[in-house]
């Protein structure tokens, strides 16, 4: 890797405490690297420890979750090691997030306007008067009004939410931009308004994006390396090129398979038999194992770890074995 | 136009319950057994037939029962005449105003503390939940939400007088009567003590029960976790997001409270002989005092029934969606 | 079907294991057993007759006697025993109270699913009423229309009578409620895959609708009877009880009529709202954990969970 | 003062919100009882369970009223704790030797409190007025029944003329307060008398009223300096009403309070240990009875009233089967002396009261016989019945009192052992009132008298004149005998020969039993020892007039 | 068409009062409406699978609720296999429970269609239940079985007695399919029955679908949002805007050379999964106009990238291109 990363995730691994007491591992040995101005994504189904591994980046870990080894670099700082006080200022102006359901995700007594400005003034970036100008700049920037400056959510479109929720990520000029599923309650067009608007900002700023989306296609789009994520771990990391073309993991190539393409009608679809493993009882083996239609008997007993099979391209699959070390 | 037509909805409510109120007073005065005017007589009275004649006719009682009784008797207690008690042989509205301003007192006191305090500490208990804090805030609202309102005030009112030599009734020593301000003050707020705190006790439980589960709800809200990652602190999360998402079910709950809260004034004046509408509704209760009663049950209803339009009305303004509808 | 029964056996045992876990509840459900066993048993557990009067050696009536002359909680203003009063007056509270609650449970349960599901003018109707009913200061409206049905001399009993006001005066916030909960299940999907099945009226809300509704009008009922319960002694302590039948509230009206507080006669003020509160503490108790059992969303938020974030910041921070 | 108490709460709300008391910023007009002696002015509080229904004496009928103008008004003469008459306004006064002349000597230097002097012609003004208009005069005109004049022939001497001689002249007079003529002069109509409240009554009396509070129920009376007999040693008594007993009997734990005029019997043997409290009990003047409904078939309206109860053996059998001691000893906490006749036994010193009646002894199993052998036999019910006639009875009493619920239950307990279904139902005193006086619409009534210090109205009560609406008599009875041996009584001049007509009549009452009379209870008062002494202690009460005069303050 | 075709749909409308005060109610003012389906036309052969694309709010979920009879239709005429359906149809017609005998829905939240409290034997035998149908116990318990074996839930004894939170997404949406094929219906009316689903899940469920297809010959009306899907799925496709259908056609045609400049659009923004395919995009700006004031004209021509002025004022009406290949565009009728 010749370039530094700006944002750097190492073995990071996540554990929760069910209310039943029970110890769930939602995230195991997590590792990837953000580049300047780079989009990755993180595709997996529901449960595979997307949304997880952004919160634990933002150590947002709701009760019970906490991060029981790894590092997160960013710059040169360990976020993991930062007190919850020195953590706030990393939090939106450095590294700033836009979940998924914009209408929740937004007071609802409070307008959009005075939301966006709350962010600007917390980190105390500029006065009143230029905090209130760069609102409706920002506005403006994602496509909105100025003069809905002084609406409230609910009088916004669902479209238009998850616009301000992206002018409100901006607001501290971040560094890196967390996208949890920014598109997955939007209608197609919508879909691709919000991605597109994505791009332009990207192109504009500089950024660095993390899209959080279980929607291939959305991440072929936008994305410049993809992390592919099951049972709470990296199934697959490399370019975007990698995963479509020469995806190296069982679970990567079904995925793409059952993926239904409009451009291919008629096509059979692949589907992957059985369900995704439970976290508070993890498969010894390999986690896809038990879904694996190439396993080998080593499966069930070796858990694998991320091996680089080609530059930039890491696989956790026992088959691949015999390739470069590991991700570390 | 959307907020307009939500408090002209909550206002056609209010007439219909005030509409309500008004029949089922006016029954439920025709529907008591014997003629109410013998009852006025007192037992030594020796009233001329002409004077039992005009109060008869006061009542309304030489016409028929609908509509013209009814509709003399709304316009009688629309100008203020709610009739004669038969205990105090006073008008009933003159008995009322004179007992309205104490039980505002109290329950205003009592209320604004309980509130105040209930918001409070069902916030810290909610933000600290399963801390010792909330654990022992739960107990203490589960255990205020199931004490009898008379009882505690009756254990208060022991143990205050027993041991802190609080009086133990009324609303002014007798002396004080007729004294300067400044005198009476701290005398009437010595006699509010106990009252105040039985009722405070008693809603501050509710209150920071309704607050924790208030607080809780909106704090699993998303855009509390958006406050969050905005990199704000707890407490500014509390104050900033948490507090007035969460007021509103309090309002709510506050304004249909209000009920109780008369309710509340009822036991609680009883038991501490304060001299209010509440203590006066028991007395009335007791002395089968029909026409008093019933205007009492008039005045709280209306007053409820007014107070809620407040409230609804205050909702409007803390609840932007309410605007849009 | 044998399958069935086996269903309904693993349903109650695994209802069973949930509660049991929650501490709150067994105290709830415990204090609501003893004050039933204790209702039910009430001739067992005494040794007079609620309104025998206890007497000295010199046959005279033995009137506001501390435990420590007679019985275990002495006896009241009239010379009767105390400890017998509290017994049978739980029969009266309980009886009162649960009668009533079941009443406005049972009416708010049908009206609110009539409302909810049928809509439209019934609707409107319904909730027109519960919204007239919830905005009239509760106690002032029992008191007079308690005071006046006993007026009317009607020959009803006043416990029937207060059975009557509070059954029908409670049943608003449950008719909401079980409305509003109605009007969300209708919602759902499967009631909609009934309706395309070709189901009736009579088959969803039976098979789909009450299925669903039954832990909330569950809850719901143990939270009533608490209210209907407290409601009682009050109105008991205003003096609308049935003195010749004494329930916790009416022993209550009498102490504080009869100077027991001067008398410094705790034995006789304090036990009946040891026991109200008893009662309706265990009903919310158990209400409160039947809730909790039902929608157990809340387990977290967002302002919890802190912790071990910072317990891996020192352990980077140390090694 | 209404507006000024409203605007007052709303200042003690705001001060309290503030938590910054300014106070003294609305200073009102504060009432002028500068102390008369130096240093603190000497205060009693008397705490009481009711107020006056009002201070106009023409329209007064609560005790509180009576005690209010006993210290207010001045009476010709006025009664002495041991139960003798002595001169209020009149220093002396004579008899005719038929009997109807009576004639008064007016003491001299008596003014009332506006300072003017009192004079004959105001005093005769005040008794003729009441004779001119006994319908306004509604509460007082029973006083002057037989009276056919009252003149005052000169500055100082006040003659009344009577049409028969009245043997209980003293006490009657006793009630007819001199009001200051002024006051009442203008009222055309019974009704604007009626109206008038009377606030600022202007008397001769030991004390001047200052305020009566309708909010609070508060009232203050200031001494009256000029007072002909001298003036009282306390400087201020202040009535303050309260609602429960319970918070009254505290207030003179506390010391908030100085004397309670009425100690709840079930709360005397606490009040009695208070530190610093002395508590007194006094043979009182009033009984609770047991009210059968004896009124006539012939009466219009017809009474409802069950026919069993006309039957003396069902009489008898209710009178059996009550333990009076049991009654006694729970509703009175022992403050009480078991009842017989209507004629209580401390009127004039125990003359009136007939001694040689007796009551049964109680006995379930006798009351149970007397049921039988009457012929009433138990139902199915266990209650008993004869031709079709059940012994269901209504057994209605007085909400005012607390004593009356538990007295029912016992009764109802006691008679569902005997077969008797009684149930027990309070009902407030008009309704009551409605439902007896003239009507006889009920089975069982519990209620209660408070006798004058003469038999002559105790015994009015029995008489069937006074069965009509508004009369005194509420049980019905009918007995032309009693009714002429009541003229007779009044006539009889001779104290002995009144006395056996008194004891004959209450021997026929008693034998009928229009009326089971419980129990005569006693007085029972308290006071802060600690702080006043040298009160009279006499069934006139510690707060009586002559009582108050001679209190004083401990040093 | 020499066959009478399986369903066919007749002019339908269906409009929404919206909700007003309560004032507003009582002053019967005069309501507006939500045009959820505004004249809508189609017809379904036997045996074949008609996909009704369109956003959220274009009107498909409410054709799929008035077809199975969910919803009143406000005006028009569905027909069932040539009898009308609905007792107020002229003659011939089948009532609502006897078209609901032979038609079935499938919803799209496998989740929360079925009722959590109820067995899963319960839930595939409510439609025999409901329908008095197969009342011997025993015959039943065989049916009950045969559906959920067919669905692929085998051994189906092992699922009758759980209950739906036991089961994966997967397993819940073939108890759906297993709960409608129980009737042997001729028609199937699946409301988005993947779009809930995971990726890896979904294909299961359309081969499933495409298979009792295949075997019983049954059509079926599919909605969906998801072109992608459709293309795999369907036989024709029905491309929904604003309550209209704006194009119709065979699908490999509509996909390969759709006509309607809305059907463009649609086609272009949906992701294709690889990098290397990167499209030129046409992005519609807005948002799709509320229902309640539709924009006068053609409906699309606010967002419409290449409207011209008549479009403002001309509502286009559906014109045959190619055979069984229809549009609504002004542009092409030129």
């Amino acid at each position: 890797m010749s370039e530094k990363p700006l944002l750097s995730v190492r073995g990071l691994t996540t554990e929760f405490t069910t209310p039943e007491g029970k110890i769930a591992r939602a995230l195991e040995d997590v590792s990837f690297d953000v580049m300047h101005g780079q989009t990755i994504g993180l595709v997996g189904e529901s449960g595979s420890g997307k949304t997880t591994t952004l919160m634990s980046l933002m150590r947002l870990l709701p009760a019970g979750g906490r991060i029981t080894a790894g590092r997160v670099m960013f710059n040169d700082t360990n976020l993991l090691s930062l007190t919850e006080r020195e953590m706030r200022d990393y939090r939106w102006k450095s590294m700033a997030i836009v979940f998924q359901g914009a209408m929740n995700a937004l007071n609802p007594v409070m307008k959009v306007g005075d939301q966006i400005h709350e962010a600007i003034m917390l980190h105390n970036l500029m006065d009143e008067d230029a905090a209130e100008k760069r609102v409706r700049d920002l506005l403006e920037m994602v496509g909105i009004a100025r003069t809905r400056r002084d609406q409230y959510p609910h009088q916004y479109s669902g479209g238009m939410r998850q616009r301000a929720m992206i002018a409100m990520a901006l607001a501290c000029a971040p560094d890196l931009l967390f996208a949890d599923e920014p598109t997955t309650a939007l209608d197609v067009m919508i879909q691709a308004q919000v991605l597109q608007l994505l791009k332009e900002i990207q192109k504009a700023l500089g950024l660095a994006i993390v899209l959080v989306t279980h929607d291939l296609g959305v991440v072929a789009e936008v994305c410049d390396s993809v992390v592919v994520m099951y049972g709470g771990k990296v199934a697959e990391y490399g370019t975007a090129d990698h995963i479509y073309n020469e995806a190296q993991h069982p679970y990567t190539q079904k995925l793409l398979e059952a993926f239904p393409d409009v451009t291919k009608p008629g096509d059979t679809l692949a589907s992957i038999p059985g369900t995704p493993p439970r976290l508070t009882n993890l498969p010894p083996g390999c986690r896809f194992e038990p879904r694996c239609h190439v396993k080998v008997a080593k499966c069930s007993q070796v858990n694998p770890p991320l091996l680089e099979v080609s530059p930039k391209h890491y696989v956790s699959c026992i088959l691949r074995e015999g390739a470069e070390a590991d991700l570390r | 136009m959307a907020r307009r037509d939500y408090l002209l909805g909550k206002f056609g409510i209010a007439l219909l319950t005030l509409l309500f109120v008004l029949l089922l007073d006016f029954i439920l005065f025709r529907v008591l057994p014997g003629d109410p005017i013998r009852a006025v007589i007192g037992r030594n009275v020796r009233i001329s037939a002409e004077v039992q004649e005009s109060l008869r006719a006061q009542f309304g009682l030489d016409k028929p029962v609908f509509p013209d009784q009814f509709v003399d008797t709304l316009g009688q207690w629309a100008q203020g005449n709610l009739g004669v008690s038969w205990s105090q042989r006073k008008p009933v509205s003159e008995i009322l105003i004179s007992k309205l301003w104490n039980t505002l007192l109290l329950i205003g006191l009592g209320q604004l503390l309980s509130i105040v305090l209930g918001a409070i500490l069902g916030l810290l208990a909610g933000w600290k939940r399963k801390t010792p804090f909330d654990v022992g805030a739960l107990t203490f609202s589960l255990i205020a939400w199931a004490t009898p309102t008379f009882w505690l005030g009756i254990i208060l009112l022991v143990a205050g007088s027993t041991w802190f030599g609080l009086p133990t009734g009324g609303i002014v020593s007798p002396e004080n009567v007729g004294k300067p301000l400044h005198t009476v003050i701290p005398d009437v707020a010595r006699h509010l003590i106990l009252p105040t705190l039985t009722f405070t006790i008693l809603y501050l439980g509710e209150y920071m029960l309704i607050m924790r589960s208030s607080i809780l709800e909106v704090l699993s809200e998303d855009y509390i976790l958006t406050a969050r990652a905005k990199g704000m602190s707890h407490f500014q999360v509390l104050t900033k997001h948490g507090l007035r998402n969460a007021m509103l079910p309090m309002v709510t709950i506050i304004a249909l409270n209000l009920g109780f809260t008369v309710s509340g004034a009822i036991y609680i004046e009883t038991v501490f002989s304060y001299d209010g509408l509440g203590n006066l509704v028991q007395t009335a209760l007791v002395k089968q005092d029909y026409p008093l009663l019933q205007g009492a049950f008039l005045l709280l209803a209306v007053s409820v029934i007014i107070a809620n339009m407040l409230a609804d009305f205050l909702y409007t303004y803390l609840d932007p969606r309410v605007k849009a509808n | 079907m044998g399958e069935h029964w086996t269903l309904f056996l693993r349903n109650i045992q695994e209802f069973w294991r949930t509660f049991r876990q929650n501490k709150l509840g067994m105290v709830g459900g415990f204090l609501v057993l003893v004050a039933t066993l204790t209702a039910i048993f009430a001739p067992a557990l005494t040794s007079y007759d609620a309104s025998e009067i206890i007497r000295d050696s010199n046959n005279r009536a033995l009137t506001f006697a501390p435990p420590s002359v007679h019985g275990i909680l002495g006896t009241d203003d009239a010379g009767h025993d105390v400890w017998s009063q509290l017994v049978y007056g739980a029969r009266i509270s309980l009886v009162v109270g649960f009668m009533a609650g079941f009443i406005a449970m049972f009416v708010g349960s049908a009206l609110g699913i009539v409302a909810g599901y049928f809509g439209g003018k019934i609707d409107s109707l319904i909730m027109r009423i519960t919204d007239v009913l919830l905005v009239i200061p509760d106690l002032p409206l029992m008191l007079v229309l308690v005071a006046t049905i006993r007026q009317m001399e009607l020959k009803i009993s006043p416990l029937v009578v207060l059975i009557i006001v509070i059954g029908l005066l409670y049943w608003t916030s449950t008719a909401r409620l079980i409305r509003s909960q109605v009007l969300t299940v209708k919602e759902r999907q499967f009631v909609a895959r009934a309706r395309a099945i070709g189901a009736g009226h009579w088959h969803i809300i039976r098979k789909h609708i009450l299925p669903q509704l039954m832990p909330l009008i569950v809850t719901n009922t143990v939270l009533i009877l608490s209210t209907a319960i407290l409601i009682e002694s009050g109105l008991a302590f205003l003096g609308l009880g049935d003195p010749t039948r004494p329930s916790w509230g009416t022993m209550l009206n009498f102490a504080f009529d009869r100077s027991a507080i001067s008398n410094g006669a705790w034995w006789f003020y304090l036990p009946p709202g040891i026991a109200i509160l008893w009662v309706s503490l265990g009903c919310i108790l158990l209400g409160n954990v039947l809730e909790e059992m039902l929608n157990p969303r809340l387990t977290a938020h967002h302002l919890e969970g802190e912790a071990g974030m910072i317990a891996i910041a020192e352990a980077e921070s140390k090694g | 003062m209404k507006i000024r108490y409203n605007f007052l709460v709303l200042v003690t709300l705001l001060a309290l919100i503030l938590s910054a008391c300014g106070g003294g910023a609305q200073a009102t007009q504060a009432p002028t009882d500068a102390p008369a002696t130096g240093g603190e002015p000497a205060v009693l509080k008397i705490g009481w369970l009711g107020e006056p229904d009002t201070l106009n004496p023409a329209y007064a009928f609560l005790t509180e009223a009576y005690a209010v103008f006993d210290l207010v008004y001045s009476p010709l003469v006025t009664e002495d704790a041991s139960g003798n008459y002595v001169g209020a306004l009149a220093k002396e006064w004579s008899t005719s030797d038929d009997g109807l002349t009576w004639t008064f000597t007016l003491k001299d230097g008596v003014k009332w409190h506006n300072g003017e002097a009192l004079t004959a012609d105001q005093v005769a003004w005040a008794i003729n007025a009441i004779m001119a208009d006994p319908d306004g005069w509604a509460a007082l005109s029973g006083y002057v029944g037989g009276f056919s004049e009252v003149t005052a022939p000169d500055d100082k001497t006040v003659q009344i003329v009577t049409e028969y001689p009245i043997a209980n002249m003293e006490y009657r007079l006793s009630f007819l307060y001199a009001v200051y003529p002024p006051d009442f002069e203008s009222f055309t109509t019974p009704e604007d008398l009626q109206n008038f409240t009377n606030d600022k009554p202007i008397g001769t009396g030991r004390f001047i009223l200052n305020t009566f509070d309708k909010d609070t129920g508060v009232i203050l009376l200031d001494a009256n300096k000029d007072y002909v007999d001298g003036a009282p040693i306390i400087d201020q008594v202040i009535y303050q009403k309260f609602d429960s007993a319970d918070a009254m009997i505290q207030a003179l734990k506390v010391g908030d309070i100085d004397l309670l005029s009425d100690v709840p019997a079930s709360a005397f043997e606490t009040v009695k240990g208070f530190e610093g409290v002395t508590a007194v009990a006094f043979d009182g003047r009033s009984f609770d009875e047991l009210i059968i409904n004896d009124v006539s078939e012939d009466n219009d309206p017809a009474p409802t009233g069950n026919p069993a109860l006309k039957d003396p053996a069902v009489r008898l059998a209710l009178e059996t089967a009550m333990n009076r001691q049991d009654i006694i000893d729970i509703v009175l906490q022992g403050q009480g002396t078991p009842g017989d006749t209507i004629v209580p036994p401390t009127l004039g010193g125990g003359f009136w009261h007939n001694p040689n009646i007796k009551t049964p002894e109680f006995s379930i199993e006798k009351a149970n016989q007397i049921l039988e052998d009457a012929g009433y036999v138990k139902g199915a019910d266990g209650v008993r019945e004869k031709d079709g006639v059940r012994l269901e009875f209504r057994l209605q009493f007085d909400v005012d009192s607390s004593n009356y619920p538990r007295i029912a239950d016992l009764l109802a307990d006691w008679y569902s052992q005997i077969g008797i279904k009684a149930t027990p139902e309070g009902v407030n005193s008009d309704t009551l009132i409605a439902a007896t006086t003239g009507v006889g619409d009920y089975d069982l009534v519990i209620w209660g008298w408070g006798a004058d210090p003469d038999p002559d109205f105790i015994l009015s009560i029995m008489v069937t004149d006074q069965f009509v609406i508004g009369g005194w008599s509420d049980a019905g009875y009918h007995n032309p005998e009693y009714d002429q041996l009541y003229l007779d009584q009044q006539a009889a001049v001779n104290k002995e020969e009144r006395q056996e007509i008194i004891y004959k009549m209450q021997d026929m009452v008693y034998n009928d039993r229009p009326y089971i009379v419980l129990y005569y209870s006693n007085y029972l008062q308290a006071y802060r020892s600690d702080r006043f002494t040298n009160f009279i202690e006499s069934p006139l009460g510690l707060d009586d007039d002559a009582s108050l005069a001679q209190a004083k303050p401990v040093q | 068409m020499t066959q009478t075709p399986m369903l066919e749909v007749r002019g339908l409308f269906k409009y929404f009062p919206v909700h007003q005060a309560l004032l507003g109610s009582l002053t019967r003012r005069a309501h507006s409406s939500v045009k959820a389906v505004d004249d809508v036309s189609f017809a379904l052969g036997h045996g074949e699978v008609l996909a009704v694309v369109g956003e959220s709010g274009c009107g498909k979920t409410t054709i799929a609720r008035t077809l199975i009879g969910l919803e009143t239709p406000t005006n028009g005429e569905i027909v069932f296999d040539g009898k009308a359906v609905g007792a107020r149809a002229k003659q011939p017609h089948i009532s609502l429970k006897q078209l609901r005998q032979r038609a079935q829905m499938i919803f799209q939240d496998p989740y929360e269609s079925l009722n959590p409290r109820a067995t899963i034997f319960e839930i595939v035998a409510e439609p025999l239940v409901v329908h008095g149908m197969i009342k011997d116990r025993r015959e039943r318990i065989a049916a009950v079985k045969s559906a959920l074996e067919d669905a692929g839930l085998r051994p189906a004894e092992d699922y009758f007695m759980r209950y739906p939170h036991e089961l994966s997404g997967g397993q819940r949406q073939r108890v759906v399919i297993a709960s409608a094929m129980v009737l042997q219906p001729e028609l199937l009316i699946a409301d988005e029955p993947v779009s809930m689903l995971d990726v890896s899940i979904r294909a299961e469920i359309l081969n499933l679908l495409r298979d009792l297809r295949q075997r019983r010959g049954i059509s079926i009306v599919f909605i969906t949002h998801d072109l992608s899907t459709v293309a795999y799925f369907a036989d024709r496709i029905a491309v929904m805007y604003l309550g209209r259908i704006v194009e119709i056609g065979p699908a490999r045609e509509v996909l390969k050379s759709p006509q309607h400049p809305y059907t463009k659009a649609l086609i272009s923004v949906a992701p294709v999964p690889n990098p290397r395919l990167r499209r030129e995009r046409v992005i519609l700006q807005g948002e799709t106009p509320n229902p309640i004031n539709l924009p006068t004209g053609c409906r699309f021509h606010p967002r419409c990238p290449v409207a011209i002025d008549i479009c403002k004022v001309n509502d286009p009406q559906l014109i045959e291109l190619s055979a069984g290949h229809q549009a609504a565009c002004l542009l092409l009728t030129k």
